[in-house]
Formats: C-alpha cells, structure tokens, sequence
C-alpha cells in the first residue's frame, strides 16, 4: 500500500549511459509481470519532485531489476545512488504484455530492451519459444548487457541482433530484421511485441498492419501518479479521445493507438 | 506523545460537514478515489474530493499535459472526466459505500450548468459536499473566467445553493488581484466554505525545441513551490469572512498541514502530494496526529487559526 | 561550438539601451552593485539594477527579513536603502565608473515622489535606465498598492515621463488578476519597457512556535519556485503590447534566459541566483552564450520571441 | 570571484549532533580570519535552496575546517555528504573578532566553540596569551572534541569548561564562568569575545556591561548572499535602524546592538 522503501542492492552501468538498479522490493518484485512498470523516486527531497516510470525488466525471488538510461536529470541523480542507500517507489502497474501467443515475436529498440528481455526470460521460464529481434547503436560499451542476455536466452529464444554501425548483429535498422521475420512468417502467430523509441514503434505497427500480424506496443508517456487518477498520461486513441499509458497501458495494441495524433 | 488526539474536524455551521480527520485528497489528483483503493485506506481519509464532474464526458486537453518545474508540476488536463452519466450510473455506486466523506468537483461552462450538476448530484445521494470549480485555468469556457470576479462567483453559488441542500464549497483561483473580494462574493451567495487555493496559472519551455512544454501552451502550477502563495491566500482570506476556509496548495507533510490550520484554515486538502507517495494523505495524517500530540494540543482544531498575531 | 555569438541586445526603440548581452542583475538581489565587485567582473553583465532608491533612506522592516521555501525564499526587507542623497552623493560617483549599464530602481510613495526621484537621477548623469518599483509587496504604501491598478500605474509612469528623458522602465507585480492591462496602461503612459515579474506575495509559518516566519508576516516569493509563472506572464504580456518586456522570476541557468527570450523577453534579470552563487550573472550570460552557439544561433538577440507557435 | 567548488577532505561526526567538515579550499583558507565566516551550499540543486552560513573554525594550509551541529533539513543533508564529494561556497565573509587587545577573554557556549577555537588557536599560533571559557550540555559525545581542543591549546591559552550536567568542568552555565573572571579581573584588558546561542549573548552582554568590560559578540541571523546586498540579515543598531550581520558583523561590539530589539 503505497510506495515502498526500497534498499539499492546494484546500481552498475552495463551499457553507454545505461545502468541497471537491483533492488529489495519483495512485494513489487513477486507480483511483477512483463511490460508493467514502477513509479521510482530518485530522490529523497523536492528536487526532483515527480517519480520517474520505469519498466520492469526483471524480478528474481526479492529483488526487482530497472535497466535505465541516463536521459536527463532526475536520471543522472538515480545513476549516483549507491547499494545501501534506499528508494521510493510504487507498483506493479499497468497493463503488461499478452505473452499468451505461440511463439511471439519481440522486437526491442535501445531501452526498449528493458521489459522485453524480462519477457523474453519469463518465456523461457515458462519453456515457451519466441523470437526476438534487438537493435542497438553498435556493440561498443554494450558488450556485458549483450552477451549476458545471449547467455540468458541461449536454447529457448531465438536472438538477433542488429547495430546502426553493424559491430553487432545485422547492420541497419531492427524494423529490418521484423520485416523479413514477419515475410517469413507472415502473421507471425504469436504477435508481435514491441518497444523502443516511438519513431521506431510508429515503424513497427505500419510493417505489422501491412503483413497482417497482431501487434502489442509498448509506450511511454510522462506520468504523474502512474494509477490512472491524474489523466497526465494521455495517448490519443484510435477511436478518439484518450488512453492512459499508465492504466489501458502501456502495453497496448498497436490497432488502438492512433498514431497520427501522436 | 502517547496522548491521544482528537482528530475530527467539521467544515461549516449551517450545513456542517462532519470530518474523521482534517486530510482530504484534492480533486484531480485523486481520480475518483477508487484509483487509490488498492493504495491506501480511503476510510482513514478524511474525504476526498473527486475530479471535476461535467454534464457531458470531456476528452481533455492534447498531450503533453503535465510537466515538472522547480518543486512543482503545471497540468493542462483540461478536465477530462467521464461526465454525469457515467459518474452516476458508474462511479458513484461505488463511492457511496466508502466509509469517507465524498466531495464532489463540478464543472460547467455556465450558470444553468453548475445548477443542473449540483441538482442532479444531490439528488443521487451519497455525496457529501459539492465543490464548485470556477478556478480551472485549463479550460478556454467557464474555469478560470469565471473564477476572477466575484460577479460570476457569485452568481453561479447562488445558482447552486438554490439547486442543492448539500453542503457548497467554492474552489477560488489564486490567479486574482483580491481574493478576499471574490470568497465574500461566495460568502453572501449562501456558499458553506471557499476552497484555497487551485493551480497558479503558468507556463513551461523546452529551450532546444523551441517549444511549450505543454500543448496547452499555459498550465496550473502546483505542489510546494505553490505553497507560501496558498498560506498567503488562506491567511488574508480567512480573517476576512465568516464561512470556513478549507486550504491547499503544496501540502506534502504533517507540519505543512498545521501550517495551514494555523493560518486559518478549518480543514486542507493534499493533491500533488499523491504522486510523490500515493498514501501520502495518510501519512499527512497520521504526521498530523504525532505533531499535534509532541505540541501537547489535544484536539487538532484547535490549530484552527491559531497564528500568534 | 567555436562560432562566435553576438551577445549584444537593445531594449527600447525610443530610447534604445544598448546592452553587451541581455544579463541583468535584478533589484535588491544586487545592492549597489559595488557589494559584488569582488565577486565577478561588473563589466562582463548586461547590467545591473541598484536596490530601489527612496528620497529619505529607510531602515526596512524588523528580522526576520528572508526564510527560505521550497525552490524559492521570501523576502520582506522593506525596501531599506540609503536614500538618494547619499545615493547620488557615495554610490553613484562610484558606478559611473563601471562599463556596464547602472538601472536605478526607484521607489516613491506618491506620483510625484517618483517623478522627483526621476528628475534628480536623470539630472545627476551616468544612469542608463529608471526602473520603476511599482511592485513592492513589502511597503505599506506605494509599492503593490500602486501596481494592482492601470490607473495608477499609467499616472506614475506619465508623471516620470515628464520628469526625464532616460529609457523608463516599470516593473509590474504578478499579484494581478490582469497584468496585460496594466501593462499597456505603462505603454500608453510612455513606459520604454516593462519589467515582469516581481515577488509573490507569500506568507510562511513556523508551526512549532505558531508565529509567521517573516516579522512582516507577508513577504515576496522569489526564486525557481516562480519561473513558470515570471514565464507566463512574460509571455501574456510581450504579444499584447509593443514595448520589450525584460524577464525575471527564477533564472538560474543559461536556459533558463533563453526561455525566457524565447516566451518573448529582450532582456533578462537574474535575482535570487545571485545568491546561490555570487558570480550566478555572468555564468548564466556565458551558458547563454554556449547554448546559442549550440543551437546554431549567431546572434541571441534571435532567440527573442522566437517560441514555435 | 564568485563561488568555489571544494572537495569535502573530511566529514565526520565529533560530537553530539556536530560534526566537523574538512575542505580544500586554499584561496579562502588562506584570508580566512578568526570570526569570519563562509555561505556554502549543502546541496547542488534546488532543494534546499540558499547556502548556510558557517563560521570558520580553522584554516590550516589549503584546507578549511568548519565545525557544525544539525539542526534542520540543510545540515541534516549536509551530515550525509562523503569524502571525495563537492560543495560551493564562498568567502571568506564578514568582520572577524578584533583579537589586538592583550590577553582577550574567550566564550563560547555550545557551537559558539566553532569561531572561538579558530580564534584561541590563532591567539596560540601568534605567541599570545588569553582565557577561554567554554560551555557545553556534558562531556558525553563531546570526548574528542573537548580533549582535542585541550591538546591543542595546552601552555598557551587557558581553557575552562562548564557543562549543564557537571560532567565536563564546571557544573553550570559558562556565564558563571565568565562573572568570575571579569570578578578576578574586572575590566579585563584584552576585552571579551563571546560566541553562542543568543539568550547566553545576551547575558555576556550584560556581564561585560556590569563590570566594564569591552566585548565583542559574534551574531546570527539568517542570510542570502552574505555579501551585504540583500539586506536580510538585518541586526536591531543600539543607534535605531539595522546593521548587516553579514557585513558590519557578524562579529559586532556588543555596545553596537540594540539588545532588546532583538
Ligand atoms: C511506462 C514507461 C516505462 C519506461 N521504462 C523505461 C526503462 O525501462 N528504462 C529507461 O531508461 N526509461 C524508461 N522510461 C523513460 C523514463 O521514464 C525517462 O527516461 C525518465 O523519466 C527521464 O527522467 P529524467 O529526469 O532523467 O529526464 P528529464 O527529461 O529531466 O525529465 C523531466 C520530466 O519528464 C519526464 N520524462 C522525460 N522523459 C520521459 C519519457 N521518455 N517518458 C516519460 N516521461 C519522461 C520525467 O519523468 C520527468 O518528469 C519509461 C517511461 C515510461 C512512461
Ligand atoms: C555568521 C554565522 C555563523 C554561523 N556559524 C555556525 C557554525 O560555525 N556552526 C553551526 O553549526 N552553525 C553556525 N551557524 C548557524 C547555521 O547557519 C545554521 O545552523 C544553519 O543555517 C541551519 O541550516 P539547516 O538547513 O540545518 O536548518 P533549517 O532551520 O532547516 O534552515 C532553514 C533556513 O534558516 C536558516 N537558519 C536556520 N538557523 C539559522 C541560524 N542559527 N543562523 C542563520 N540562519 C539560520 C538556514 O540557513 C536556512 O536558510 C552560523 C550562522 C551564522 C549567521
Ligand atoms: C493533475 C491535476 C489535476 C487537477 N484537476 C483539478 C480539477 O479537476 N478540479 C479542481 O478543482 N482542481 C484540480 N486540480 C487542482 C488541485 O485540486 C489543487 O487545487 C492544486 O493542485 C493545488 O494543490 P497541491 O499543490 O496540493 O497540488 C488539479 C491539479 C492537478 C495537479
Ligand atoms: C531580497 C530581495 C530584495 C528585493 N528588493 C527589490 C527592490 O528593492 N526593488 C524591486 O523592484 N525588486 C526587488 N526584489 C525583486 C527582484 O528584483 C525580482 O523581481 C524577484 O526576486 C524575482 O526574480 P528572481 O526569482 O530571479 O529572484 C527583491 C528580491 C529579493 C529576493
Ligand atoms: S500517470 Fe496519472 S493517469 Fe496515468
Ligand atoms: S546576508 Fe545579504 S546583506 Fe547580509
């Protein structure tokens, strides 16, 4: 009920200006699923004032992991905190992904790795098949993260990559690699889910609407209370009017989004 | 410290509204309440007041709609809500079984439709104040415009205590040359208390961008940034009329809610403080308790203006 | 990141003062200017603004004076000052000697109070610009009292139109229901520019002790606190008049003050800042000018107005 | 000219709720003068927002030494900060103690021990001679400070305590201390330069006053800019009007303040 006191178990950086936070959040941590997100304050006083959303990108036994990337203040603050010291937060909330398809297909831009690689795991753990296709800028600086989820996945997800400047996996864009899985496999049974940056997203629902695959997107918005009270987290809806990324969301299918007004 | 405290308050004398605690949650920040069911125990509220209710549903404002500033945040929702169908058909059904008092926000672009809500609301039953907001600056009708002259403010109390035998409490804008001038408009209209105060009119840019942060353009500011103007505003206003003045604007803690109490207000309300922990009016609450108890103050009413001069 | 900026702005058509970068210390935040000398290079700022001037000095208002909120302070000096004579007898001599521009910013109790501090200022030489304090929420009379009305407004800065022939500016207070109005009554009036905003007026409470923070009770918020409002107004009031505006309320940073350009400034002040680091005006004009440089912009002045619709 | 960032050397609790700060600041190390003080900022954002006000409790080389207790949010914030961190500050600020007169009679009373002990060891460090009477609430908590401070100013300066529960010296309040000596001696040559909470000031005041003693006392009283432009830190004159304990002070002949004013 409410936020809880959280103590800080890692906060060590694993990619260029990525961070991955541990934390001893029991509570949070066994009801988690993938695609939900926390409400994390980084700090303790006014400044910064408003929590931060992160997904949840991974809860083992009592601990809840965050892969965050330094974009801004309230994150540089959090990318100083050291193990012992104690966080905020709130959650599980939001709606995560539909992971009940047969071997979905997860697509991951950047930080959009952070809760489709809890996905990709909980599949695993659950001795499911799914592919999944990540891009990142290049392998330099990504080296631990990447070859640790290589690790994670090996036997049960199918992993490739791709790198704006090729060092790692195919060079090029990762709607690329999706749309030659998805003309592989038109319609690709399971749906696609996907998260990343919203130019990236916006490509991702255009290449499944034209092959016919149902599509789950993850998507962010600023948030204030992430319970769906504050309406601050609007996504224009397909059919009109608003979702809230934080309530209907932020998991959300890609046909109920309208991507014009966003 | 063991000691303990009466923490009832009641707001009003002619229509007197009975509080467990003086900690309402403030509309807007708090959806209709039941977002924060799982939160916290609304019966250890005080009340809460919900999001403003319009005769039709409204979309609200394009994102963004709210961003961070220095210790506070500015919102343009532009009161989205389900509108008074849905409010009464859905949510109040829900609300009227809550062991709280239920204070609910209404909105209209005019008088007739402040009238309608207020009527048509106590009619339902189960709601156990109506706060009337004429202090939205998010909305081009109504809100605002209405809020910063006492004619207006005036008219439309009128209109709605004619309408309701429900406790009336006025939401002023702080956006005013003279505060005290539009809560006596309210005062001599039948209004039961004024509210103190709603979001400081204000505007955010993104430098690199070139770009208001809002798509709004202007937003409220709230949060404890806010709060100095709001102690300002309870203060001046509550010496200057007889009804209740139930305060807000940047409470955060127990001791800022006894800042307020002291100033004069006779209850308070927390809203942005329900995103930094989301039972922060419970806590606000309890803090309350424990700083009357460490004063030796029995009852918390007696905080009720009780500034040294 | 190596193209040089030009920093140089001018406020005023009329009477255009030219300024090497639009940075300027604000009134009472900066003493006479000379209190500073040792911390930064007076002739690296835009200018500065002396604390405001009265005919007889003025001791101020009893301790506590300052109480720090959040992201913001109050304030309630009471405008004590050395008065003009000694002003113009042992602080300007010394401030004619600085290669930066002297604002001196006046403050009477009655029009012709202002209009005689108005004429021996101008009279004595070496002032670059009036500023006049119609905003002070920290007097009994003049200050605020003066500055919630048009009225008033247009007569006092009529009167010390009439009484010199340096740019004038009027600093307008943001405790207005409709700063837009009083505005062009400053412009109508013949006001050079309009300065927005000073201090809201706040109150702050010691709750264990029952007793108001500020001896005066009511005081002047300032600070980070206030920017989104300062930049809302700044912004109402550059598209309704003509006359430049120079922006003030929470500077701290370099974007901080293109934001403020952007909303539609043609200059800046930076108050409180200046108290979180002495030589806060010339960081901020030197981050000005890396952000400019940045963004591709080759003269600052651009930035002014410049907000995306 | 303006701020300096300085790396916090030591930060380390030497007291009951008091802890002694370390930092290498040369340029103000090097001016400092006992009494003097610096404005220095707990925090690099907006919360708490203003610097602190902090008597200089010693300059040694390139670093300054500041003794505090905490008792708010600033230096409750402050009592966190770790070796190797940064804080701003500047100065140094103010008129410090006139320490000219022959043989000066020090008194301090709780962290009125910050200026003074600067002031007893500079007194040492010139060859000169002088009383110190110090009171403190007990011996408890307070074991290295005291035994330090008698180390260091062992065959030069005369110190004596006293303390509220007698376990530290003299069981009482350190005016008794100080109506004694100015008793032995009335008029005390080098004068009496007093540091503590006001109500001792105050009485030290009157002390001195009864038995013609000349006396400085060292003010507080809230502060902005510390540089004698914001006029905030206004002290009642004896004259009428104010007088800026950042500026004419904070170090102030106790003849120039209006005491009941105050
Ligand atoms: C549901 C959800 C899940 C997210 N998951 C992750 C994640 O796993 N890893 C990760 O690195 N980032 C994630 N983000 C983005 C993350 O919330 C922002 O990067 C972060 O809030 C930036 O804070 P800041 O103070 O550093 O940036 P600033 O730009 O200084 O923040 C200013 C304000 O804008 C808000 N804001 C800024 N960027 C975003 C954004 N992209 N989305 C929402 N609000 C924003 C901040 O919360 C803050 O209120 C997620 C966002 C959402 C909505
Ligand atoms: C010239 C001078 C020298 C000082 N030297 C020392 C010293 O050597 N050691 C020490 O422990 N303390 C000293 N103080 C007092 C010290 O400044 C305060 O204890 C400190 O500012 C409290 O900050 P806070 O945030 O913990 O308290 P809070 O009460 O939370 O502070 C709120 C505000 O009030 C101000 N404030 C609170 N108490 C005082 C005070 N006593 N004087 C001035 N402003 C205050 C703070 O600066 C802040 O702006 C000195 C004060 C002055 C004026
Ligand atoms: C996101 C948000 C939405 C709000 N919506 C409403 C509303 O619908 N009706 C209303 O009267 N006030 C509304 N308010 C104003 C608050 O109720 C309150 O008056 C204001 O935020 C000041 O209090 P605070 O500083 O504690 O938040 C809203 C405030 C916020 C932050
Ligand atoms: C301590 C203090 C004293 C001030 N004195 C004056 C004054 O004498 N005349 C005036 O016009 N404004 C005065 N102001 C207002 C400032 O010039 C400025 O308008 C206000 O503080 C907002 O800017 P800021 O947020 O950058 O401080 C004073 C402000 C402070 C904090
Ligand atoms: S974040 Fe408040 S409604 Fe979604
Ligand atoms: S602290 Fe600003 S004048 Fe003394």
């Amino acid at each position: 009920m409410g936020a809880v006191w959280a103590e800080v178990k890692e906060n060590r950086q694993v990619g260029e200006g990525v961070f991955r936070l541990a934390l001893g959040a029991p509570a949070i941590a066994q009801k988690a699923r993938p695609g939900q997100f926390v409400m994390l304050r980084v700090a303790h006083g006014n400044d910064p004032l408003l929590a931060r959303p992160f997904s949840i990108h991974g809860a083992a036994g009592d601990e809840l992991l965050i892969l965050y990337k330094v974009v801004g203040r309230g994150t540089r603050i959090l990318s100083q905190v050291r193990p012992g010291e104690t966080l905020q937060l709130w959650g599980p909330l939001g709606r995560g992904f539909d992971l009940s398809g047969d071997q979905p297909l997860l697509v991951a831009g950047g930080m959009g790795l952070a809760p489709l690689a809890f996905a990709a795991r909980w599949l695993r753990d659950h001795g499911r098949q799914a592919a999944f296709c990540a891009g990142l800028p290049g392998l330099a600086g990504w080296e631990e993260l990447t070859r640790g989820l290589e690790a994670e996945l090996a036997g049960s997800v199918a992993l490739a990559w791709s790198s704006e400047d090729g060092s790692l996996g195919r060079r090029g864009l990762v709607t690329e690699l999706l749309a030659e899985a998805l003309a592989a496999a038109p319609g690709s049974k399971g749906g696609v889910l996907a998260c990343g940056p919203m130019p990236m997203l916006k490509a991702v629902a255009r290449v499944c609407e034209q092959h016919g695959a149902a599509c789950q997107v993850s998507l962010e918005a600023p948030m204030a209370c992430g319970l769906g009270a504050c309406l601050g987290c609007a996504i224009p809806a397909a059919g009109g009017g608003y979702l809230r990324a934080c309530q209907e969301g932020p998991v959300l299918a890609a046909a109920a989004v309208d991507w014009e007004r966003i | 410290m063991s000691q303990t405290v009466d923490m009832a308050v009641t707001v009003g004398a002619t229509r007197p509204l009975r509080l467990k605690n003086p900690v309402i949650a403030a509309s807007g920040t708090f959806g209709y309440g039941l977002e924060y069911g799982a939160q916290l125990d609304l019966a250890a509220l005080g009340g809460f007041v919900t999001k403003g209710v319009s005769l039709k549903p409204r979309d609200g404002n394009p994102p963004p709609r709210i961003c961070e500033t220095a210790a506070g945040m500015l919102n343009a929702i532009g009161l989205a809500n389900v509108g008074l169908e849905v409010f009464l058909g859905e949510k109040l059904p829900k609300l009227r079984r809550l062991d709280t008092a239920v204070v609910v926000n209404l909105y209209g672009e005019a008088v007739e439709e402040f009238a309608e809500l207020a009527r048509r609301l106590s009619a339902a039953g189960g709601v156990a104040a109506l706060e009337l907001n004429v202090s939205c600056p998010n909305v081009k009708a109504g809100g605002m415009a209405f809020g910063c002259a006492p004619g207006p403010v005036g008219e439309i109390t009128a209109a709605v205590r004619a309408a309701s035998d429900l406790p009336v409490w006025v939401k002023l804008t702080p956006n005013v040359t003279d505060p005290v001038g539009i809560a006596r408009a309210a005062e001599a209209a039948g209004a039961d208390a004024v509210c103190l105060i709603n979001t400081l009119l204000g505007m955010a840019i993104d430098a690199r961008r070139k770009r208001p942060r809002l798509a709004n353009v202007y937003g409220g500011l709230s949060g404890p940034a806010i709060k100095p103007v709001a102690l300002r505003m309870v203060h001046q206003v509550s010496r200057a009329i007889a009804i209740p003045v139930v305060g807000l604007g940047g409470i955060v803690s127990g001791e800022d809610a006894a800042e307020f109490l002291l100033a004069g207000a006779a209850a308070v309300q927390v809203g942005t403080a329900n995103f930094l922990d989301p039972a922060a009016c419970v806590r606000v609450a309890a803090e309350l308790e424990v700083f009357c108890a460490g004063q030796g103050i029995g009852a918390v009413s007696e905080l009720v203006g009780g500034l040294a001069a």
